[in-house]
């Protein structure tokens, strides 16, 4: 087996930049691929590499997020990945281990944290505006003015998700009723049946998942006749109808840093931003979502990008009526980040 | 609708999965054999049945394919566990890890298919009935099977040659040759029929109860049903209380979520599990023992 | 005549061991065919496999003069042969009925419970067996799961031969009787019936013909029409060898007395399994390095006051004391410590580890365990084990002999040595000549009558009155649910024992 | 012993033939699977050497995971031998390792290594034994089963934790992600070789060692296997049964606690929500291939932990789903209890 000149090269000098002239991309996922969810979403930034960029892309599933992930990384760059993808925030200390002893492959983290530097980097797409368009698209769309939001475990992402969906329904309908359910896991087939189940039993006719595998959670609803979201990627294509919209990342924004990393001017970056940065974005729309809707989503989308608005604005009261954020206020992303709170006027409780 | 319905649905549903696991295990472990193995079967059950079903549309179709692929896994639990006299726990873990592994391989082409149709068969005139009406009678083939296959297995064990026999075996293998009886064709035969059963059960999870298929879309129910014997005593009657039981906990993860009732979402989710240690330490002070004698050795 | 099943130059080997050499037997209708020998003769092997659960090594079998190539129970019981096992086969947990419709194949696949029980009691009146159709197995004492076993083979139109292995050594004396009866009706109607048994008596009683096995051979065949006696058997099984079975009962000398341990019970109340009351208001003292037979039809809490004064049994009520100690409530450790040792009524069940070689067994409260660096020293044990001569006399199998493998006898002679060599002070013993042969029983009794002299007092449980009034002192009786004496031994007869034996039983019902 | 009388020497019962078939036909059977998906066989088969031999990082993460299996396998095995049945290794290397994590970044966090380390790992122990106390307690007051019971505590653990993690053992500095504060760094094991290889290993094997001689050498060990044999028989012995399988399930317990205190000390340094997930399951069945043998289970670990590195190489290499590799492993020990049963005669 011909040694990698590049690789040999950069053991050997460590002047040449982290992933440059990378022939390998690798992406850690903690599940399978083909969960029309979070993981998909990592397979379509793989083809989208693949095409724009024309290098090798190996995805490896079902890594736990421990520090065995750290013995799954050594691996990838054993066998020639140079620019590694840790999909999780599960990953992120044990990548940042790897970073350190490996310098010549380039890293590109998601979560917000303060690991950036060197061959490390985090590129985070904020995900409160989208699913403020979410929560603004679920209110129009809701006759019943209720609506479901299955949430699995309430970690950051997750808690940003029901409050800024929340926020955006109550932007169109101030007295909607948001219920909000946890599974306590990812991806159980059961609990996720039981769950969109017995909420269109207590009359939500609009269910937002944050659920890993939402091919269930769509087939209860087709066959209940009510409307679901998608998470984290777009899978349109299972049921237009049923289908109204997700909030996925925009892989787009990311391939500028690739190929930067690629022609060998890598610089270690920390940015943090929404659709402005094409970063995030809201997925394709289902057939049932009317005209009117899409103009309005256009419109609110457009101050969003402004800064016209903003999801988070001060005054917002946290369900127990106290104070989250004072009058006027717009928190950083690392402040939205550490919510721990849902809204007023979300039915559910996180305890 | 009724909150009582809602939850009564969910029971029902989430209980059938597990009646078929678990009187089929409990059959096995009549015979002295535990198969944890009913997992794996539940799986490949779940997903062969789903293809078959989302293919050709027929649930006779499916609930037989389902059927078969189940009791395959029975089938290597039966001949590593009574022919190769392998660990049984270690046998179950082996097969319930390489069932996912398998589905998860083959089951790829059915994550984005739809079965495009609905099994349900509402009964006529019970079904009309206020509250338990919906909640009962208007499920599905597979549900009313489930409400008369412990009384049948019941039957089987008590009344028939053949059940009395595979009974004998989990007590006494040696009395049963000595009866004339070949104990390892019975206990083969039992624990390829858990599996079966298992398979059937994993059916009703991916085409009836979830319409569709999902990755390790059983999640430990077959291990927890396998469990459940020991609840049930090893009596197939009690099948009714554990598996509905497991399957109301399951609803009320939810309901108490969506109702706010002031309880720890996290409790909630331990509900299942509480309920089921509840349960056993009412029903253990009673005395008489009921374990198959052959059980005892192994464990 | 020709006979119903005969067998040729039978061979049975279990690895290096030849349990059956050679063997010629055979069965006529109408007889009853005794086979006799030591514990381990083979008598068990050789009726296993005329019945077909072992495959013979070398040999011929022939029904009605056909030769059979094929060989196994399911045959067997199609050509009308079964068996009444020392152990039954039978399934606890079921009932008797369901027990009788498995063995039963004729009866159809649905069990007609109606039918059945009509049927059983018809034959149980035929030949007065006591049992009731609709009681589990595991409730019924071994003479009533020993009627269960006859009904099944009575039951199959097809038996012609049946063979009992050592039936009568689970029954109570007064039961023998009725066996015996049992087992002449059943000639006289034509079976053909194989019994192996330990007694001679028995033999006597009713045996047409006698076949003596020794150590896995054949010895010889006598047959009533030529008239055998009693000495002409023993002496066939012993191999000529004179033995005087005659004992003399010891006095202990003083000193060893002094040191003895004494053994009081007063108001002491036991319940049994089932969480009934066996025992009431029991109270007694045991003199010091003094046998205490305890008398009584078995099933009379005889187990459960054995394990009480072990310590295996809570007591209800009342107070154990031993030297003046109350005892009540310490546990076995505690009563092995004080020098307690007790053999009980099914030492395979209750005191041998079946996976452990003979020595390991041995470790188990009797040899003393010998370390080396902290590390058990099997070797030392091994030649320490040699040094004990009840090794010797009570013929205990090799040390490396794996448990599992070895006859009931074998075991039997394995518990008693091992509670003998580790220097008791008190000794319960539960039937222990039962299923022994006569030599061991001899042995057992002169090495009880040993310890007594060295001070060790014993408790002999024995259904057998002659057994008790030659090695006891004194008899405890046990009847409806209270105890009756002690009565010293020259103060009374025989008779009067097994009248109180009876009475009690009587007053009960 | 019977050696003269030993059947004729057939093909299976070598032990050489034995291993080959062990190794060949899962790697026959796996090589279809991969060219019906049109991948070369012995491309991915050579990853299976370089993942575990190429580089001392490759063998370490195999001694890595064999340390956890080895003693979460104990912990199964062990009850086992008084006629109990541990299945809750999981909870009990969870429950542990949220225990030691807690311990480590808070009372004992000012200590130095060589007192904190090894109180870390009694932390681990003690938590363990008590998780696993409840089973027992159950057993012998309640008369619950304990298979039930321990079966149905894992799941209970897993919320317990995430009870915890959601809750008051939240890391304030984790950006509100589920996992507690990191324990202070000179309490975690030195590795070795830049590998995550660490002294757990010894740890374990120790344990394994340990066990190995107390059961077949001393006294208690005597006790233990009396028991194993025959409860009534180790009764009338004197032996105090109850109490002895309460002190065996409780040492199961620590020994399962153990791994999980090895895991925080050795290579995660604080808890997150999957920690050590399947770790218990999987030694449950590394203690059933090695027959409950605590000398066997270090070899059958090792085979498991190899197994699962060499198929993340494979996957990595051949671009073949997860999946798959799942099938190889469970292929090969299928094969091994096939080939390797009957070992009770
Ligand atoms: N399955 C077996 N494996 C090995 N050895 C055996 C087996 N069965 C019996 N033996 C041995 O064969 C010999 C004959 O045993 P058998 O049970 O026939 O004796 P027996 O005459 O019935 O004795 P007892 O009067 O004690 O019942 C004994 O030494 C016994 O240990
Ligand atoms: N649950 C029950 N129901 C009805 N009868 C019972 C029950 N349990 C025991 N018996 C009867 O009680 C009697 C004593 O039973 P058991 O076999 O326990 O005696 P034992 O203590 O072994 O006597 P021994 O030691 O003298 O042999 C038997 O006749 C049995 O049929
Ligand atoms: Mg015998
Ligand atoms: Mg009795």
């Amino acid at each position: 087996k011909p040694a990698d000149p590049t690789q040999t090269q950069t053991e050997q000098t460590g002047d040449v930049k982290p992933g440059a002239g990378a022939k390998k991309l690798g992406i850690i996922l903690s599940g399978t691929k083909d969960d029309y969810g979070f993981n998909l979403n990592f397979v379509q930034l793989g083809e989208l590499v693949e095409k724009e960029l024309g290098i090798e892309v190996v995805i490896k599933e079902n890594v736990p997020t421990t520090s065995d992930s750290e013995g799954v990384m050594e691996e990838l760059i054993a066998q020639g990945c140079t620019i590694l993808f840790p999909s999780q925030f599960g990953f992120l200390e044990y990548s940042h281990n790897v970073a350190l002893r490996h310098p010549e492959v380039a890293f590109y983290s998601l979560p917000i944290t303060d690991y950036a530097g060197g061959n490390f980097s985090i590129i985070h797409g904020e995900v409160q505006d989208v699913w403020y368009l979410n929560g603004v698209l679920a209110a129009m769309y809701s006759t019943t003015d209720k609506i479901g939001f299955i949430g699995s475990l309430p970690i950051p992402d997750v808690i940003v998700a029901i409050d800024a969906f929340a926020l955006g329904a109550q932007s169109i309908k101030p007295e909607i009723d948001i219920t909000a359910v946890f599974t306590g896991s990812w991806a159980d087939t059961g609990l996720q049946t039981t769950s969109v189940n017995q909420l269109i039993d207590s009359g939500c006719d609009v269910i937002a998942p944050f659920q890993d595998s939402i091919k269930t959670m769509m087939e209860i609803c087709r066959s209940r006749g009510v409307h679901c979201f998608g998470c984290n990627s777009d899978a349109y294509e299972l049921d237009p109808q049923t289908w109204l919209s997700a909030c996925i990342t925009d892989w787009s924004g990311y391939i500028p840093y690739l190929k930067q990393a690629i022609d060998g001017e890598y610089e270690p970056v920390n940015i943090s931003g929404g659709m402005e940065l094409n970063l995030i974005k809201q997925a394709t729309f289902g057939d049932t979502v009317s005209d009117e809707i899409v103009a309005k989503l256009g419109e609110v989308r457009e101050q969003l990008i402004n800064k016209e608005i903003a999801v988070f604005e001060g005054p917002i009261y946290a369900q127990d009526g106290s104070v989250m954020f004072e009058d006027g206020y717009r928190p950083t992303i690392e402040e939205i980040n550490v919510i721990d709170q849902l809204v007023q006027g979300v039915k559910g409780s996180m305890n | 609708m009724n909150e009582l319905t809602t939850i009564l649905i969910c029971m029902v549903s989430a209980g059938t999965p597990i009646i078929y696991a678990l009187l089929g295990d409990l059959v096995g472990q009549r015979t002295g054999i535990t198969s944890l193995s009913v997992e794996g079967s539940m799986l490949c059950g779940a997903c062969v049945g789903f293809a078959v079903a989302a293919g050709s549309g027929s649930l006779f179709l499916a609930v037989l394919c389902a059927a078969i692929a189940g009791g395959l896994i029975g089938l290597i639990q039966a001949f590593l566990s009574i022919s190769r006299k392998s660990n049984m726990m270690a046998t179950g873990f082996i097969l319930i890890f390489f069932a996912q592994g398998l589905t998860t391989f083959f089951g790829r082409s059915q994550l984005g298919v739809s079965l495009g149709k609905s099994f349900s068969l509402a009964i006529p005139v019970l079904s009309k009935i206020p509250v338990i009406g919906p909640a009962f009678f208007q499920q599905d083939i597979l549900t009313y099977i489930a409400y008369v296959l412990p009384v049948l297995a019941w039957w089987f064990l008590t009344k028939t040659r053949t059940g009395l026999v595979l009974c004998s075996v989990g007590e006494r293998p040696d009395v049963t040759r000595a009866y004339g009886y070949n104990p390892v064709v019975l206990q083969y035969g039992a624990v390829i029929f858990a599996g079966v059963l298992a398979g059937i059960g994993g059916a009703h999870m991916s085409v009836i109860y979830a319409m569709s298929w999902a990755n390790n879309m059983i999640n430990g129910r077959g291990i927890i049903a396998s469990s459940l014997v020991i609840l049930c005593s090893w009596k197939p009657q009690r099948a009714y209380l554990a598996a509905y039981l497991f399957g109301l906990a399951q609803a009320l993860q939810i309901f108490f979520q969506i109702h706010e009732v002031p309880i720890s979402m996290y409790v909630t989710l331990m509900m299942p599990y509480l309920f089921t240690l509840v349960a056993l330490a009412i029903i253990s002070t009673s005395k008489k023992p009921s374990m198959p004698e052959q059980l005892k050795i192994i464990t | 005549m020709e006979p119903i099943l005969r067998a040729e130059k039978l061979t049975k080997r279990f690895g290096e061991l030849t349990a059956n050499r050679e063997i010629d037997i055979e069965i006529h209708a109408g007889e009853i065919h005794a086979i006799a020998g030591e514990n381990g003769a083979g008598k068990s092997t050789l009726m296993k496999m005329l019945y077909g659960v072992y495959q013979p090594t070398a040999g011929n079998l022939y029904i009605d003069g056909e030769k059979m190539e094929r060989w196994n129970p399911t045959i067997a019981r199609e050509k009308g042969i079964g068996m009444v096992f020392q152990d039954f086969r039978l399934v606890p947990a079921f009932t008797v009925l369901e027990n009788v419709f498995l063995s039963l194949h004729s009866a159809g696949w649905k069990i007609n419970k109606k039918k059945l029980r009509d049927e059983i009691n018809r034959i149980s009146a035929e030949y007065r067996l006591s049992v009731d159709p609709d009681t589990e197995v595991w409730k019924l004492d071994l003479g009533q799961r020993q009627h269960v076993e006859i009904l099944k083979i009575l039951l199959d139109p097809q038996t012609r031969v049946m063979i009992f292995d050592e039936p009568t050594s689970v029954l109570a004396p007064h039961e023998v009787q009725a066996f015996l009866q049992m087992l002449s009706g059943f000639r006289n109607k034509g079976y053909g019936i194989f019994l192996i048994t330990h007694k001679i008596d028995e033999i006597l009683a009713v045996a047409d013909r006698i076949t003596i096995l020794r150590q896995g051979e054949h010895v010889c065949t006598f047959e009533r029409r030529d008239g055998f006696s009693q000495q002409q058997i023993i002496s066939a099984m012993m191999g000529n060898v004179p033995v005087n079975f005659e004992l003399e009962r010891p006095e202990c000398s003083e000193e060893n007395e002094a040191a003895a341990l004494q053994l009081s019970l007063s108001g002491v109340s036991i319940k049994d399994d089932h969480d009934q009351l066996i025992l009431h208001d029991v109270s007694f003292e045991m003199h010091k390095a003094e046998i205490l037979g305890i008398a009584g039809i078995s099933g009379n809490g005889q187990r459960e006051l054995a394990e009480a004064i072990y310590g295996a049994r809570k007591l209800q009520s009342g107070i154990l004391s031993a030297n003046e100690e109350d005892i009540s409530s310490t546990d076995i450790a505690h009563r092995i410590r004080l020098g307690m040792r007790m053999v009980t009524e099914d030492p395979i069940r209750d005191n041998v580890v079946p996976t452990f070689s003979i020595l390991e067994n041995m470790a188990l409260v009797g040899l003393d365990p010998i370390y080396r660096h902290g590390d058990m020293d099997w070797q030392a044990m091994r030649s320490q084990l040699q040094t004990h001569s009840e090794v010797k006399t009570l013929r205990v199998p090799q040390a490396e002999r794996i448990a599992g493998t070895l006859s009931g006898g074998n075991l039997q002679r394995m518990t008693f040595a091992r509670a003998v060599i580790s220097r008791p002070r008190l000794l319960i013993a539960s039937y222990p000549s039962r299923g022994l042969d006569i030599a061991t029983v001899h042995a057992v009794h002169k090495t009880l009558f040993r310890l007594k002299k060295q001070g060790v007092g014993t408790i002999l449980i024995s259904e057998d009155i002659s057994e008790l009034f030659t090695m006891c002192d004194r008899i405890l009786v046990l009847s409806s649910h209270t105890a009756f004496g002690p009565y010293c031994v020259d103060a009374c007869t025989p008779n009067e024992i097994g009248k109180i034996m009876l009475q009690g039983e009587n007053a009960h019902e | 012993m019977n050696k003269a009388q030993k059947k004729p020497l057939q093909l299976q019962d070598s032990l050489a033939v034995r291993i080959l078939i062990c190794v060949l036909f899962p790697l026959i059977a796996f090589a279809g699977l991969l060219l019906s998906q049109g991948k070369s066989p012995l491309v991915a088969y050579q990853t299976i050497i370089t993942s575990i031999f190429g580089s001392a990082y490759g063998f370490g993460e195999v001694i890595v995971r064999a340390s956890y299996l080895i003693l979460t396998g104990l912990a199964a095995s062990i009850p086992a031998r008084v006629g109990l049945a541990n299945a809750g290794g999981e909870g009990q290397m969870a429950i542990a390792a949220l225990g030691t994590a807690v311990a480590g970044s808070t009372v004992l966090a000012n200590l130095p290594g060589v007192i904190g380390i090894p109180l870390m790992l009694l932390v681990g122990m003690i938590c363990g034994a008590l998780y696993a106390g409840v089973g027992v307690f159950l057993k012998q007051k309640l008369a619950m089963n304990e298979i039930l019971t321990t079966i149905l505590m894992n799941y209970v653990a897993t919320y317990l934790i995430s009870a915890m993690l959601f809750g008051s053992l939240r890391d304030p500095n984790g950006w509100n992600y589920p996992q507690t504060v990191e324990i202070a760094p000179q309490l975690r094991f030195h590795t070795f070789f830049g590998t995550r290889m660490n002294a757990g290993i010894f740890v374990a094997i120790a344990m394994a060692g340990l066990t190995w001689y107390i059961i077949y050498h001393t006294r208690v060990g005597f006790a233990v296997r009396t028991i194993g044999g025959n409860q009534m028989a180790a009764r009338y012995a004197g032996i105090q049964v109850r109490k002895i399988q309460t002190w065996v399930f409780l040492f199961a317990g620590a020994l399962a606690g153990l791994a999980g205190a090895v895991m925080v000390v050795g290579v995660e340094g604080r808890v997150r929500i999957s920690a050590g997930e399947t770790m218990g399951f999987m030694g449950f069945l590394a203690a059933g291939m090695a027959g409950n043998n605590p000398l066997l289970l270090i070899l059958s670990a090792l085979l498991i932990g190899g197994l699962t590195v060499a198929g993340n190489g494979m996957e990595i290499n051949t671009g073949l789903p997860a999946a798959t590799m799942q099938i190889l492993i469970m292929l090969v020990l299928l094969t091994i209890m096939t080939v390797g049963g009957k070992r009770k005669a």
